[in-house]
């Protein structure tokens, strides 16, 4: 579902971290660690396709992006948000399938008001539903614990097991583990020097 | 595509900014154009002034475009999640066309009125906006889409777009001359839909490239 | 050429080093030529080309405005295409092409305007007239300005790199649409006087020079962007091995 | 104080698009200006041709006057922070005037000339824009800080702050054809400074009062 | 140091949450839990000031109020920002406070880079070290532990500590437990029912 060669995201003509090889397959979820600044986000960006400065290569199936900024229309509903995404995946609009998203997410009772209006956490929730509501098998998150309350905690766990128990797939970057049973964890550092070429050329494949 | 087009149509009419504000802006500007300088009213100039003050309001309701939707991360999600951006950068920049250019096409022979222009060259005026003004939303996604990822787009935008909007410019001020002075307007109308049609032809990939390279400085 | 052959030759085009060799010969050729051409131009040009019978002396500022006019010109689609390369090619290079077509290509534009002014000065009796040439050089102007401010607005030297090209190639495309509609436009409602800016068929002697001049111009031009470029590959290779021994043989001599 | 204005300094520096852009722009617009409509050049029309492209490009300039600050948080740091929020404001407007209405009062005597003015009201035209412009920050201000929290503030602001300009505009434009016309300037000059004054006297308060406005939509 | 009576934050006129009518003294850290929406942040923005819409009152020092939004200067650097911080607080400029601040927080490698160009968790970080600068006893924190990693948690553990124990206070809106050693917990909830006038009427006195 994604495979990863000698990767290495590039910020300034710099490698952020070594090399990153790894093959994600159905059913895995991966937990990405590493310091602040290690490259975590980018290494994300890199595999939805937002971020093309890196060397190495890497291939990936369709993928739900989750970045930090949660990608919520401040003027639209949840419900609106939600048939709005729907449709960027070429699904049919249906409000039942969006109204039980958000109830299992736990704003249902905010499904009717803008999203700019929903607390931090509110939002979040929001966001997890259209995971619930999308198609795409793999699953790039960025630290999706964040302003979750305990139960959306809980809530994140079960949405995430159960999705890679259909066969989809999970990189999660996170700073507190996330309560899944089987998973891996792919650590980002940054220590030998060999990757740092710094010379600010792009590999000669950019693999595109 | 359905879905796409709904969610523009709703944004337009929960920031009614966005439809209301380009009309007021456009009368509120050609108001004070009157009020500053009276006697250009009737003259030779009207139909210059008349496309100078479209070309600010566009320029205006231009720098919004793409902010929102960046700032949210909206935009982040349909390039990853869209498998053709295009038809969501079309209908974009098409909403973008309904909320301003449009509307302007259906204000200008009003305008042209206030500003002293004959009745009978009311049709002109509104002919030259409905297929000058394409191009406009056209090119200026463009500008838009490379400028939307600066913390003051406002202004560079202007800079990278208004050489580009020169063209209609002229031959949207020179169809409605050719009206005043009952000439062949052919010329004139064939150049800009020319115009627009380049403009089709190339923005929506340069849209996306810009796009693509405002969300990389993330 | 087979489409492979040509992504190759690309590949070596965006090699660093092959670049520098190829062009090591080319940068001293030029430099000289430019430096030749420009003195033997202004010298014959300034001093022996005979002066315009109606115009007097004035007429020579053509010398230096006809070369910039046309310079200014090709130093902006030069960059559209060094941009379009580089989009599609992903070569770092050209980038460096377009930052030294950039300064340049503005000031010479400026240089354009600057000199035309000042002859419209004894011809036209102002030193400005909206004319179709007038306009389009200014419009040119506000492409490099704008082109310029773009840059100046994003820190990362790869974006900018693509976003400038972008921008360049979109202003490349549009150039011809600009001319075309801006000669239409002064058609519309244009002075009498501008009879002198068509090309006025002038006696050999007098456009030899201008020749020579718009070569010493254009020389100068290519002289300066190659040598920026390989400065620049010196720049980022700086700890590359053939960098090192390039240098070792410059010392040794 | 001093860090305050360190800061700004900063950012103009940073941002050079802020102070090179609304020259560019003036001298755009001017220049679209004279390509549409070359029959006003010269005409009686240019001294309120000249001011009202100096309102438009003022009003580009205000919408990103508080944006920026608004969407990192720095507006909430600096209300909940400041002892005395007046002179952050303050600040914030007296750079906007620096950047945007000083550069116009240096540029217009040349796009008085540009535009066919004798060169002898090129004075007029600075001193005009020199007392006029710090209204246009003042007020400008005032629009800026209540719509800063609207998704599509753009043409908004324009809408509330185009006629508080109204006055400025018609005084403005009236010294400078006073001085064409080689009339007494000091009526003018008096209510250009009143008008100043005036704005002096109440933005800081009502560009505050905008701003928590502005916060509590959050 | 912080005093609430009775007090109710509003949102379209309806009481948030239960009464809530608690004394901070100097030396007390207070965790404000609730689950997503209980109006944390809300009530955090209240006491800071920048919301006024409450019922109830409530009387605080000068406070240092931390939101969902940084308040970094994305075009200046870390330094930069500090020494504006320090300029609204009216504190002299020394470089050498902030590079220590910078350092104790753990950026101090990007001390001169844009704040625009740092990782979610290293602007975290200069928020932190502009908490070291200020001279507010009051702090008022959301959620500081978001986009943290391990070290940085300990970290703000610790920096929490020490202000109180120099005679500080901090309420700090979380939903993971802070490891400070004896903290207080002040919960926000939404039971009863007569708190909730939704006559949509600001409090008669507002006490400002
Ligand atoms: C600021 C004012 C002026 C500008 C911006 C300007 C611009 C230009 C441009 C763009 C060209 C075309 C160069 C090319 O062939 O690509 C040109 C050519 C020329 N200009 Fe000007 N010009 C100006 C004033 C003048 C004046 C006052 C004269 C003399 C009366 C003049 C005489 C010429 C001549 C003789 C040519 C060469 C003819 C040709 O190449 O077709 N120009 N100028
Ligand atoms: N700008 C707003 N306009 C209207 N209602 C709002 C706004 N912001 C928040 N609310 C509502 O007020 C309530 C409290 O919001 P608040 O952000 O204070 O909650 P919170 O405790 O911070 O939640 P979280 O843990 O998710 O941050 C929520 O129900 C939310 O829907
Ligand atoms: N827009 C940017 N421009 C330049 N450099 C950046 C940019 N964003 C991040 N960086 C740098 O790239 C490195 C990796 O950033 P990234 O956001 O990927 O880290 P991260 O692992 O997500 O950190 P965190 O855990 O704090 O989110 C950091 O050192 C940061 O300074
Ligand atoms: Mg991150
Ligand atoms: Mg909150």
């Amino acid at each position: 579902m994604l495979t990863m060669q000698s990767l290495v995201c590039e910020r300034g003509g710099q490698g952020l971290f070594d090399p990153v090889s790894m093959a994600v397959a159905a059913g895995d979820c991966v937990e990405l660690t590493g310091a602040n600044g290690a490259g975590k986000s980018t290494l994300l960006r890199t595999l939805a396709g937002l971020h093309s400065r890196y060397s190495g290569s890497f291939d990936s199936a369709d993928s739900l992006f989750q970045g930090h900024r949660l990608g919520l229309d401040g003027l639209l509903t949840p419900l609106e948000n939600l048939a709005w995404f729907a449709g960027l995946e070429k699904q049919p609009v249906e409000q039942e399938r969006f109204l039980d998203a958000l109830q299992r997410a736990g704003v249902l009772a905010k499904a009717y008001a803008p999203c700019s209006e929903l607390s931090a956490g509110q939002q979040r929730r929001v966001a997890m539903a259209r995971w619930l509501v999308s198609s795409r098998s793999l699953w790039l998150l960025d630290e999706p614990l964040t302003a979750l309350d305990v139960s959306g905690q809980d809530l994140l766990a079960q949405v995430i097991t159960e999705h890679c128990a259909l066969g989809g797939a999970v990189v999660c970057a996170t700073h507190s583990p996330i309560k899944v049973a089987n998973k891996r964890t792919l650590g980002l550092a940054f220590t030998s020097s060999e990757s740092q070429t710094g010379d600010g050329y792009p590999s000669d494949d950019p693999s595109e | 595509m359905k879905a796409l087009l709904r969610r523009e149509w709703l944004i337009v009419l929960r920031a009614k900014g966005a439809v209301i504000n380009p009309v007021a802006f456009l009368l509120l500007s050609t108001l004070i154009f009157v009020i500053a300088a009276p006697d250009a009213v009737g003259s030779q100039a009207v139909p210059g002034i008349l496309w100078t003050l479209v070309l600010l309001t566009q320029l205006l309701a231009l720098d919004g475009m793409y902010r929102r939707d960046f700032d949210s991360g909206v935009l982040e999600q349909t390039l990853v999640t869209a498998q053709v951006p295009f038809v969501a950068i079309l209908t974009r920049i098409f909403m973008q066309w309904l909320s301003a250019g449009f509307i302007i096409t259906i204000l200008g022979p009003g305008l042209g009125l206030m500003l002293g222009l004959p009745a009978h060259v009311a049709g002109a005026v509104a002919l030259s906006m409905l297929i000058g003004t394409p191009a406009l939303s056209l090119l200026g996604s463009i500008g838009a889409s490379v400028t939307v990822g600066f913390s003051r787009g406002g202004v560079v935008l202007a800079l990278l777009v208004l050489p580009l909007f020169l063209p209609t410019l002229i031959f949207g001020t020179g169809l409605v001359e050719a009206a005043l002075s009952g000439g062949n307007l052919m010329p004139q109308i064939y150049a800009l839909s020319l115009i627009s049609l380049v403009a089709l032809a190339i923005a929506p990939f340069a849209t996306l490239a810009g796009l693509k390279i405002s969300l990389e400085m993330q | 050429m087979t489409e492979s052959a040509l992504k190759r030759l690309w590949h070596k085009l965006g090699s660093p080093r092959w670049f520098f060799a190829l062009t090591t010969s080319w940068v001293t050729v030029l430099g000289w030529a430019a430096l030749a051409l420009l003195l033997w131009g202004s010298v014959w040009s300034l001093a022996f080309a005979p002066a315009d019978y109606q115009q007097g002396n004035s007429f020579r500022i053509m010398y230096v405005h006809v070369p910039a006019a046309m310079l200014a010109q090709s130093l902006y689609i030069g960059m559209g295409v060094a941009g379009f390369i580089g989009l599609v090619w992903r070569m770092k290079l050209t980038d460096v092409a377009i930052a030294a077509c950039l300064p340049l290509g503005t000031v010479v534009t400026a240089l354009a305007l600057f000199s035309g002014s000042i002859w419209g000065r004894p011809t036209w009796g102002s030193w400005w007239e909206w004319d179709g040439r007038t306009v389009s050089t200014l419009v040119l102007f506000f492409l490099y300005v704008g082109i310029y401010a773009l840059r100046e607005a994003i820190a990362d030297s790869d974006l900018r790199a693509r976003a400038s090209a972008l921008m360049a190639m979109v202003g490349t495309i549009n150039i011809p649409i600009i001319k075309y509609s801006v000669e239409w436009w002064n058609t519309l409602h244009q002075p009498a006087s501008f009879s002198l800016m068509e090309k006025p068929a002038m006696p050999s002697e007098m456009w030899a020079p201008l020749l020579v001049m718009v070569m010493g111009f254009y020389s100068f031009a290519a002289f300066t962007v190659l040598l920026r470029m390989r400065t620049e590959i010196l720049h980022r290779e700086i700890n590359a091995r053939w960098v090192r021994d390039w240098i070792q043989g410059k010392e040794s001599h």
